[in-house]
Formats: structure tokens, sequence, C-alpha cells
């Protein structure tokens, strides 16, 4: 049978009581706040209840409240294929060392959108199986979607710096120029300096019009 | 005879000249410039792990065996094929087809055996590692 | 670079090795790549590593304004870019509280199932590659072509449409389209049932996928799997005819459930029968949508030209061709820019059945599981 | 300076002529007729890639098919978004594909980072890593926009000195040592 | 070609070659030149066959193909090979370097040498060993060895699991390939390739229809048994050669090029040629064992021994067959899926080499039943199951054809080819 969020968020209350918050917009996906340390315990309750019976983790995310509060929020997105109803479920971790129980037990689902989680949040999951970067390489410096992630001047010896393609071909024909002149010098012929500069490779760095 | 077989030693000879005039033709022709990435062995554009050159699996060793056996099993009936058109003509038709029997019988119930035994079986599934005892899966619920 | 797969995967034996297969392989459909622990060709473990096209599109959705994200859900997943569109169009439709006209609804489901044609065709077609057909991968390309054009004279794309568009669809239908559609739909029932006889009923096809990689229902839905790939473990479940959206409950059509047609249910070749149906549903869809196509607008009145929709968070899904896809978009009511966009998608969450799945398989069969599961690499890593 | 090969056109080529002799003729006819390109595609411009070797486009007709294995490729086809973490993979696959060897880059991402040049992951452009010899541009480009690509890349073969491909390729950055082209 | 250069020797020089101190260089130039034409016949038939292969494959595909190069795209073949030759040469590090150059030789040894006892027509052949068909069996090994060599000395992963593959399949196939061989051998009571084709021309001294190569004289319909043996050995050729669906040493989508992923430039030109020249050696095989060699319908094979011109319509004859059976080969190529390393290990132990055995028994049992029935019953039989076997099967593919056409609403197209 088919719940609605009210429904739903009276059952975990009643079950867990104070680690569970109140139900916040009722219109609109409702969700409400579970203390992180209880998350698991609430997840495994949502899932086995079989009035609630929630298969189904559809979604692991978080999203970063930087300059205004000190938070990340993890946000859960459970959905029941048996009753059709759904709920989110979140919960407020403190910026710095954020961390919280993992629910792989729970869903498996959960393994990997953790592990992303992980990568660009940077929020720790305890007895998660294999907590490793997903996205970024092992060796990536900081939490990309965190709001004040600051991107580093690329990769390894990889700039991430473009100069203006004007700014380039600039420079391009003042090495063509140096280049004439120099086997201008050289060679003491009459011939190449006239016709040098006037070819830059046509079709070299042909672009397709 | 003497021929035939000396057919065999120049077309080897033609055969292993027209791979080396090529290649010499091309060392005349192609570019070399060697690097050190260039050296090292392709894995999809990983670096590889360790070498290719590990213990193969016994099972290989099994199917060769069998090979054998009846490679040479072909090798012994050839000649009695050649010849038995010309037995059974030669009225002994009978005999030479109850010696072919018994022979290619006793070769079927190696096969059989080796069929039974399970050599035959490319590859024997292996079971599922067992998870390690160290991380016992905490609340396995689902 | 990154060697802590390499150390998860644990000490080896004399007989084992281990195996890079991607991130350029033939088969790994993009830039995927598995470490692959194993004796000779039977698997002991592959691991999947993924990220090798993580273009950061969830970031960018914080820096780009609602409607300027649009084009970057294109690229979200290049063979089904009309769901991508939808799906964030539907969310922050439903952050501003509105909801596209009738006539853009039935443009948004006769350009997504046209487009779920498309996006199966490659499913189906690489899939018959990756087991070593050749021809009906080209065959699935000439039919794209052909369907590539209708798209395109829809839309003006052939590949990243950008056609849904907040509030609406970006064109109306054009004159003479509904007809060519018809024709091409004709046409192509019939090449499905050459792709049965070519491809599906082989012998060796049908070996080759049987009892492969057989995915339980209860297992599906553990690891959140979506889908075709759900639906051929025997789950009957469709976001399009169970939880409506759009205008998909005008529509008759059946959701093709994975039957077990040649072996265990959720093996290989239902994940890939599923597709083949499923085809033959859109077509029907398609038909009806264009019989029924209402007049009307094409874009909603009341789009500002600045869209700055009010405080709040929406999770919006839609039934994609891999699966549902849901979008989670939070607006603080201040910015023209969205604070989170966070895209769901089937791909990802189905790599995560490798790993359990690949056990005891020879590598014929790894490359067959990932072509059955249908993954496409930005999907996977947006 | 940046270390890299940024708008440099020809650096993926050696010296470019347009006087040919007949043997480098024969030899450029040869190659041209018959560029085997890697089997590569990293994003939304594979698609576009396979639908070229597909029935209406079809490369086939040039004489190129796809290799799998870069050994026994001479034109590598960078269809697609680079990521940092996949660039060195990608310059791992281009130095180990045997002389002569191109690359073209096709797609606005793999040009200059197209439209995902500001996200913190992707390479903006795909000649900061490996020299290239034909740009196309598009998002993805259409079939037909690849083949007028695939045909620059074989005016460009058609115009090599056989003797400049046989010398040690020499590390071309620009300022450092850009070669004037043989002019007649 | 020995009695053809005793011929040359008496007519030009009229010296006896049993006597003559210089019959061996004769010989020997004889020899060479032949093992030169055997060679580029092979390298310009793969050529040939690649650029054939590929426009076959881009119709069925709806495509085009290769037409830039020569006519109707014929020359790019001579593309490839140049640019092949003058493309770079690329050794791994961690390679063995020996095993590793070593190893297209051997490759490209083994298919030449099998040319060796391979007939092109009536006498048309370089030398008719008795033992011929029996070498060719064995020295087709050479190019397993070679590959096998080839995989290993590559250090590659991708390399040694084709090398492994191969070495698997080639080695078990051999054992089919054999026991499907030795019916024809049963029936004609001969090793030699020719001796094989000539059993096959009807009985001597026969009416129009009864003598030469008519279909109901091949081995193929000559007895069920022939007639299983001889898809027995088509499947284990198909093997043999690595073509679909047992391309599985070189699978693309599975193990990137298989055996040889590591090679470039001209020493990967050598597998590619290997390949598609092997494709020649197995549909000569099937065509001289089972379809008729060079047989010309009504005319007796002693007929074409004294004529110039029918040794040259023997050649077409023989060509022709070969050509046909090519054509199914790429045909099958391009529309089958390839199976897996198991199945195909399967196939091979537990179904073809006991039936393959079953045949050789039962072929066996035949000629002894035949020597005591009536010649006529057996010609009536033949022409009987030439029937039932051959034109039935015939016409259901063609009527399924055009059944499979219709269905799709599309017409047969021949334009433009």
């Amino acid at each position: 049978m088919t719940l609605s969020p009210e429904e739903i968020h009276a059952k975990a209350k009643a079950a867990f009581g104070e680690a569970v918050g109140e139900l916040q917009p009722p219109a609109k996906d409702a969700f409400f706040t579970v203390t992180p340390a209880k998350i698991r315990e609430v997840c495994a309750f949502l899932k086995e209840d079989p009035s609630l019976a929630f298969d189904f983790l559809e979604d692991v995310t978080a999203t970063d409240h930087h300059p205004k509060e000190p938070l990340i929020r993890l946000v859960y997105h459970l959905f029941s294929y048996r009753h059709r109803h759904g709920i989110v479920v979140k919960a407020e971790l403190p910026r710095d060392g954020a961390s919280l129980p993992s629910l792989d037990p729970v869903w498996k689902a959960a393994n990997w959108l953790e592990r992303e989680v992980y990568d660009l949040f940077g929020v720790a999951f305890e007895g998660h199986p294999d907590l490793r970067r997903i996205m970024m390489p092992d060796d990536w410096v900081g939490h990309p979607l965190r709001k004040d992630y600051q991107e580093a001047g690329g990769y390894f010896d990889i700039t991430n710096v473009r100069d203006s393609a004007l700014v380039e071909f600039r420079r391009m024909d003042e090495a063509v120029r140096a280049a004439a002149e120099k086997s201008a010098a050289t060679n003491a012929t009459p011939a190449t300096p006239a016709t040098a500069p006037a070819a830059p490779a046509p079709a070299g760095g042909a672009q397709v019009h | 005879m003497g021929f035939h077989f000396a057919n065999v030693l120049v077309f080897a000879g033609a055969a292993i000249g027209f791979c080396l005039g090529n290649l010499l033709i091309g060392s005349l022709l192609r570019p070399y410039f060697p690097s050190h990435e260039k050296s090292l062995i392709y894995e999809c554009g990983e670096l590889p792990v360790g070498e290719a050159w590990f213990n193969f699996n016994p099972r290989f060793y099994v199917i060769a065996l069998i090979f054998v056996i009846f490679e040479v099993e072909i090798a012994l009936m050839l000649p009695v094929a050649l010849v038995y058109r010309a037995w059974v003509t030669g009225k002994g038709g009978g005999l030479a087809f109850a010696e072919l029997l018994t022979f290619t019988i006793i070769l079927l119930v190696g096969l059989v055996w080796a069929w039974a035994h399970g050599d035959l079986e490319w590859i024997k599934r292996i079971a599922p590692e067992k998870s390690a005892p160290a991380t016992p899966a905490p609340a396995a619920q689902g | 670079m990154d060697e802590l797969v390499i150390q998860k995967l644990g000490p080896l034996s004399d007989e084992e090795m281990v195996l890079n297969m991607g991130p350029q392989h033939p088969s790994t459909h993009g830039v995927i790549r598995f470490v692959v622990k194993g004796d000779g060709e039977v698997i002991k473990v592959a691991l999947p590593v993924v990220g090798y096209l993580h273009r950061a599109i969830e970031k960018i959705g914080e820096i780009v304004t609602f409607p300027g994200f649009m084009p970057y859900t294109d690229r979200a997943d290049y063979l089904a870019a009309m769901f991508a569109n939808e799906g964030y169009a539907l969310a922050v439709e439903k952050l501003m509280g509105l909801e596209a006209p009738p006539r853009a609804q039935y443009c948004r489901a006769i350009s997504c199932e046209l487009n779920r044609i498309a996006s199966h065709l490659i499913s189906v077609g690489t899939m018959g590659q990756d087991i070593g057909a050749l021809t009906p991968f080209v065959h699935a390309l000439r039919e794209r072509e052909t369907l590539n054009d209708l798209i395109e004279e829809l839309c003006g794309a052939r590949l990243t449409y950008h056609y849904h568009r907040i509030g609406g669809v970006a064109f109306d239908v054009p004159d003479g389209w509904a007809e060519k559609t018809l024709r091409f739909l004709d046409r192509f029932e019939r090449i499905l049932d050459e792709y049965d006889r070519l491809l599906t009923w082989n012998e060796i096809y049908v070996k080759r996928l049987a009892d492969l990689g057989v995915i339980p229902a209860e297992m599906a839905i553990d690891y959140g799997l979506v889908g075709p790939n759900l639906r051929a473990s025997g789950v009957d479940w469709d976001l399009r005819r169970d939880l409506p959206y759009g205008c998909y409950r005008d529509f008759q059509f059946q959701v093709p459930v994975g039957k077990g047609w040649v072996g265990k249910v959720g093996d290989c070749f239902d994940r890939y029968y599923v597709r083949i149906l499923e085809m033959r549903e859109s077509v029907k869809i398609v038909r009806q949508a264009l019989e029924k196509l209402p007049a009307g607008e094409t874009m909603h009145p009341k789009i500002p030209k600045k869209v700055k929709p009010p405080a709040g968070e929406a999770w919006a899904r839609v039934e994609s061709a891999r699966g549902e896809m849901g979008y989670y978009v939070t607006a603080d009511g201040v910015s023209e820019k969205a604070q989170r966009v966070r895209i769901r998608t089937g791909s990802y969450l189905a790599m995560g059945v490798v790993e359990p799945l690949s056990r005891g398989m020879m590598i014929a069969d790894l490359v067959a599981l990932i072509a059955s599961l249908d993954v496409v690499a930005p999907e996977i890593d947006r | 300076m940046p270390n890299d090969y940024a708008h440099d056109p020809g650096a993926g080529a050696t010296v470019l002529t347009t006087q040919t002799s007949i043997v480098e003729n024969v030899l450029n006819l040869a190659r041209k007729s018959s560029v085997w390109f890697l089997l590569f595609g990293l994003a939304c411009c594979g698609i576009e890639l396979m639908q070229t070797g597909g029935p209406r486009a079809d490369l086939d007709r040039f004489g190129s098919v796809p290799r799998a294995t870069p050994r026994q490729s001479d034109l590598m086809i960078v269809a697609g978004t680079l990521t940092y973490k996949m660039a060195i993979r990608c310059r791992l696959l281009y130095q180990q594909m045997p002389e002569p060897k191109y690359v073209l880059s096709m797609g606005s991402c793999a040009t200059c980072g197209g439209l995902f040049q500001y996200s913190y992951s992707v390479v903006k452009g795909v000649d900061k890593i490996i020299p290239v010899d034909v740009y196309v541009p598009g998002c993805p480009p259409r079939p037909e926009a690849l083949t007028e690509g695939f045909m620059r890349i074989q005016d460009l073969m058609m115009r090599e000195r056989w003797k400049a491909k046989m010398r040690p390729r020499t590390e071309k950055r620009l300022g450092v040592q850009y070669q004037v082209p043989e002019t007649v | 070609m020995q009695t053809a250069a005793d011929q040359l020797i008496r007519s030009l020089f009229h010296q006896d070659p049993g006597s003559w101190p210089w019959t061996q260089l004769v010989y020997l130039a004889f020899m060479l030149a032949a093992g030169m034409i055997m060679t580029t016949f092979a390298a310009v038939f793969s050529g040939t066959l690649s650029w054939y292969e590929r426009r076959v494959a881009a119709r069925m595909q709806s495509r085009i193909g290769p037409n830039r190069v020569g006519p109707a795209g014929f020359l790019v073949w001579v593309a490839d090979a140049l640019k092949l030759i003058t493309k770079e040469d690329v050794i791994p590090a961690d390679a063995d370097p020996i095993l590793f150059r070593m190893g297209p030789y051997f490759v490209v040894t083994g298919l030449v040498l099998t040319f060796v006892a391979l007939p092109f027509g009536d006498r048309i052949i370089a030398a008719d060993m008795n033992l011929g068909l029996f070498y060719i069996l064995s020295i087709t090994a050479l190019v397993v060895v070679g590959i096998i060599m080839s995989a290993w000395s590559s250090n590659s992963k991708w390399s040694l699991i084709g090398g492994i593959r191969s070495a698997a399949q080639v080695i078990s196939y051999e054992i089919p390939a054999g026991l499907a061989v030795m019916v024809p051998v049963l029936l004609a009571g001969s090793l030699s390739t020719q001796g094989i084709i000539r059993a096959q021309g009807g009985p001597a001294g026969g009416s129009f229809f009864e003598i030469g190569g008519w279909p109901w004289n091949w081995f193929l319909f000559e007895n069920p048994m022939a007639f299983a043996a001889f898809f027995i050995f088509f499947t284990a050729a198909l093997a043999e050669g690595n073509r679909t669906p047992f391309d599985l040493p070189e699978a693309e989508s599975e193990l990137v090029a298989g055996y040889n992923t590591e090679y470039s430039g001209m020493r990967f030109s050598y597998f590619f040629l290997t390949e598609w020249a092997n494709v020649w050696v197995m549909s000569a095989l099937g065509t001289l064992l089972f379809l008729g060699g060079w047989q010309i319908p009504g005319v007796a094979s002693e007929a074409v021994d004294h004529s110039g011109w029918l040794v040259v319509a023997s050649v077409l004859v023989f060509v022709v067959k070969t050509l046909a059976l090519v054509n199914v080969v790429v045909w099958l190529r391009w529309t089958l899926p390839r199976i897996r390393v198991d199945q195909m290990m399967i196939l091979c132990w537990k179904y073809l080499v006991p039936v393959a055995m079953g045949c050789v028994l039962l072929t066996a049992g035949w000629i002894w039943g035949e020597s005591v029935v009536p010649v006529s019953v057996i010609s009536g039989f033949h022409l009987a199951f030439f029937l039932v076997a051959g034109i039935v099967p015939l016409v259901l593919f063609v009527r399924q054809t055009f059944q499979n056409l219709r269905l799709v609403g599309d017409r047969v197209d021949l334009t433009n080819w």
C-alpha cells in the first residue's frame, strides 16, 4: 500500500524518536533528517519494515553549503517497488572530517554511490568495503564538488592553460620569420628569404570549415 | 622421390627469401625512431603488470597428450586406408574391415574414458573465491 | 597513476596474471577499464575502473545558468540525449511549479521514443559485434542514419539534440515529418524481423549468451539496476507505465520483461532481447503519439528570459534508454544558477554489478556481459 | 611558454613540400590509400566516428579500416573529450604507434576543451600532450566533416618528402624549432 | 613437374635427363621458378582476396567498400603492402627478440610449403608426391608453430591468450580434419592429391554422363558418410585457418588483435598474407578431396592428359570450384558470430571427433559392401543421393533467400558493383 511521506516519517519517528528529525517541505519531495550516526539503523528499518519496504536505493549524493553554513548534507533517495512510494532522507555533517556509516550492508547499490560521494565531496564512509577514488585519479588533490575547491594548475606536466588562438598564431608567425631569417643568414642565398614566410604550412593545421 | 622432397627445400628457401627480401627492402625505406615508450608492451594504454610469461594451466598438457594419441592413430590408419580398397577387391575385405574396426574401437574406448574422466572439458569452471574470513560481512540482512 | 586497484587484487599465484582490459579496447564501449585477475582465460575477478571520461558535468551545473545547462545534459548520455534533456527539464519545471503544454509533451514523447530506438540499435549492434558478428552492427548504423535524419529535421542536430527546453520543446514538428516517420517505422519493423533472423536466433549467438551473467531479480534491485537491465531480470517495472510522466498515460504499450527465453531469467540474452522488444514498443508509442498529436503551443508561455526558480529542491526521473535517469536540482531562489545538479544514471550502477558477476567467467563472457549491460562511458563518469 | 604542441600546425607532420618525386609520389599514394586508424573513441564524437565508418560515409572507401592495436595504426583519431586521467594513456598509445603516424583531433573538446574547458578534469586540447595534424571542429562533427578532415590528412601525406620521414623527428615545439616548409 | 623438366631437356638440349650432368641444375631452376611463382601467387591471391572480402563485406553491410585506388579499388592491397613496407618496425624491449623475428618466417614458410603438393589442374602441380595429402596435413603445423612462437615471444598477455587459443584450437581440429580426410583416402585408395582427384572421374569408358567431373561422381555425393565428412573437414579447416566462427586467436573484440597485437609493419603483413592465402589452401583441399578437383564434366581424365587446352580447362574448373568455396568462407565470416573457446573445444572433441570416426568406419564398411553390389545400383544411388543431398537443399536455400528478401521488402541489387 502506498504511504504518504507523512506516514513514512511517522513510522520512522516512532521507531527511532530523537534520531529522526522533522518532515520538511510537505508539498514537494518531502525529506527528513537523520542523525548521521544512526543512518544505517534507520535505513535498515526503512528497508526491512514490511509496510515501508524501501528495497531500492535510488541515489546517494551530497550538497555542500559552504559559504552559508559549514555543512555537507548527504541526500538519500529511497523508493519502494512493492509499495510505489518514495522518501528522501538527509544527514547533516560538518564539512571538516565528515564521516558517517556506510549503507553498503543495507543496499549493495550504496557501494558505488558512496564511493562517488567520497571522491567528489570527501565524505568518509565507515565500514565501506572499497573506499577508493572513483572518478579522479588516486593521486588527485582535493574534492572537486566542494564549493571551495581550487583547481590545481594542471596534472603532472599537462597545463590547464590555453592561450587565445590569436596569441598563439602571432607567436607562430614570429617563429616562422625568425627561422627564415636564420636560414637566410646561414645559406646567404638570395632566393629563400623572399619566399619563406609566405606559406606557414598551409595544410598542416588546416581546419575544416 | 628425391625430386619431390628437394622441392620442399627449395620452396622453403623461396618463402624465407620472400620474407627476408621484403624486410630488407623495407629496412631501406622505413623510418626508425626508437623510444622508451614505443618499446613498452601494449596493454590497452596501461603499463603492463608483470610479465606474460607465467605458468600455463596443466589442462593444456592433457589436451596435448590426447592430441598426440589421436594423431598417432591417424598416422597409423592412413596406410591402412591407402591399401584398404585394394584389400577389399583382393577378397580380404572382411578381415581388413575387422582390423580397422578393432583398432578404432580401442581408441574410441580411450576417447570415452577421457570424456568420462572430464579431460575433454576445456575449462573446468573454477569455484568463486571464498570471501576472506578476516572481513566478515557485517549485518548482511539484504 | 592509480595503483590502488592492483593492490586490491591481492597477491598473485604462479598461474595468475593481471590483465588491463581498457581504457582503449574495442569492446569496453568507451573509455572504461577492467583490471582482470585471471588464470589464463578464466577470470578470477574483474574490477571496473571508471572515471576516464569524468567531465565534471555536475560541477558545470553550478557554474552555468539553468537553461545554459541543457546542452551539457546532452553530453551526459550522448546515445540517449533526449532523455537527459527531458529529465533536466522536468526537474527544473518541478522546481518552478509548471508543466509543459500538451503538444510539447507529445513532441517530447515522440522524440524520446525515436531516440530510444536509436540508442537500443547501438546497444544490440555492439552486442552482436562483441560476440563477433560484424554485419548486424553496420545494419544498425544504417537504420540509425535514417533516424538521425528524422531527428535532425526535428531539432537540427544528429547526436546532441538540445531539443527539450525548460517549459517545452525548441521546435514544432515540421510539415510532412509525420509521414516520413511513419514510413520509416513501417520499414523499421521489418528490419527488426530481419534482425531476429540474422542475429537473435542464431544458434551460436544463443549458445554464447544463454545462462551467462544471470542477475536474479533481488540482486538487480539490490544493486540498483534500472531500465532494461532490471526488466530483463523479471522485475515488471517501467516508469512510463507505473509512474507516468508527461503524456505517457495516453498511450497503450506493453512492458517487455525477461522471461528466460533461452536460459535463466536475467541472463545476457534476456537483456539483449528485452531491448529488441522495447524497440517494437517504441514504434507503437510513436505511432500513437503521431496520431493523437494535439494542436497548441510547444513552449510554456510563462517561461521568463532569466529562469530563476524559487528556493527548493526537486527530484525528477525519466525512463531513459538505459533505465531510470534522475535529476536532483536545488535552487536557492536568489541566483540564476543551480546550487547542485545531480544526475543519477543507470550505467553507473550497472558497472557495480560487473565485479560480483565476473567471477569464474571467461574473457569472452566478460565482453558479452558488458555489452549486455549497455553501459555508456559518459553516463558512468558524467 | 607552455610546454606543449598547441597551435603548432605541422607539428605532427615532418617537413612538407609542394614538390615530390615520382617514387615519393608512389609511396605517398600508397600511404594515403591505406590509412588504418586506431579504434579509439573517447566520447560523443566516438559515435559519429562509428557512423563515419557506417554505410553512409564509409571510410572504407578510402581504404581506411580501424585497427584495435596502435602497432598497426597510422592515424589516431582523438574523438572526444580528453580528461587528465585519460591523457596519460592517450599519450602512451600515441607513443606506441610506429612511424609515420598522424593525429586527427575530432571535435571541439579534443581541439581546445570545447564545451568542457571550464571543468577541472578536462585537458584543454589534445595538442597539449601530442602533436596534431588536422583539427576538425564541431560538437560533434558530422561524418561529412570528419571525412573532409580525413581527406586533409591525405593531402598532407601527399606532400611529404620520404627523406624527411626517414630522419629522426625533431622536437617541434613552437619557438624552439619550427621548420620552414621547403618551397619551390 | 619433373616430366616437364625432362621434356625440356630432351627437346631443348637433346640430352637424356638420366645421364646428362646438368640435369640437376635444370631441376633446381625449375623448382626455384615454381617456388617463386607459388610465393607470388600466395601473396597476390591474399591481397586480392583481402580486397574482395572488403568489397563483399561492404555490400553485405550496405556500404561500398574500397573504391578509390585502381579500378573498383582493386589496388588497395598494393597500397596496403607498400604502406606496410614503409612502416616502422617495432620490436618491444621486453619481447624475445629472436623468436619475435622468427615467428613470421615460420608462418609464411608453412603456408608456401603446402603449395608443393597442392594441384591447380591436371599435371599443374609442383610435385605430385605419393604421400601428398599426408605431407600437407603435417606441414600446415608449421603455421601454428609460427603463431605460437610470435604469440609467446611478444610478452603481451593479449598475444599470449591468442597463442594459447590458437594452439588448443589447431591441434584439436587436426584430429577431425585428419579423420575426415581419411574418407576420400579410403574411397580413392591413394594419398596423392592427383590420385584422389582422378578417382572422382567416374568409371573409365563410360558414357558422357558417367565420366568426368559430374557432381554425382564427386566424393561429396559418394555416400552419406562422405557427405558428412565434407562438412567435418570444412569446419575443421575453418578452425585451422582461424576463420569465423573460429577466429578466436585474433578475436578483435576480445583480444585486441590476438597473437599479432605487437607486430607492426611488414612483419604484421606476413600474418595478414598467411591468413588470406590459407583460405585458398583450405578451399583447394576441400575441392580436391570432395568436389572432384579439376575433373571436367563429360571428359575422362585420360583425355585431359593428352590435350593442352583441356589442361587449361581443368585449371579453370579447379579455380572456379575453389573460389566458390572461398566465397562461402567469406560469406560465413561476415554473417556468423564467434563461438567461445570452451564451446569450440566441446564441438571438436565431443561432436566432430566421434562423428568423423564413425564416418571412417562406415565408409570402410560401405566399400566392403560396394564390392558385392552391381555397378548399376551404385551409380544409380549416386544420382539419387546427389538429388537428395545436393539439389533439394539448394532449392530450399534459394527459396528461403527470396522469401527473406520479400519479408524485408528489398530487391537484389547488383548495380554499382
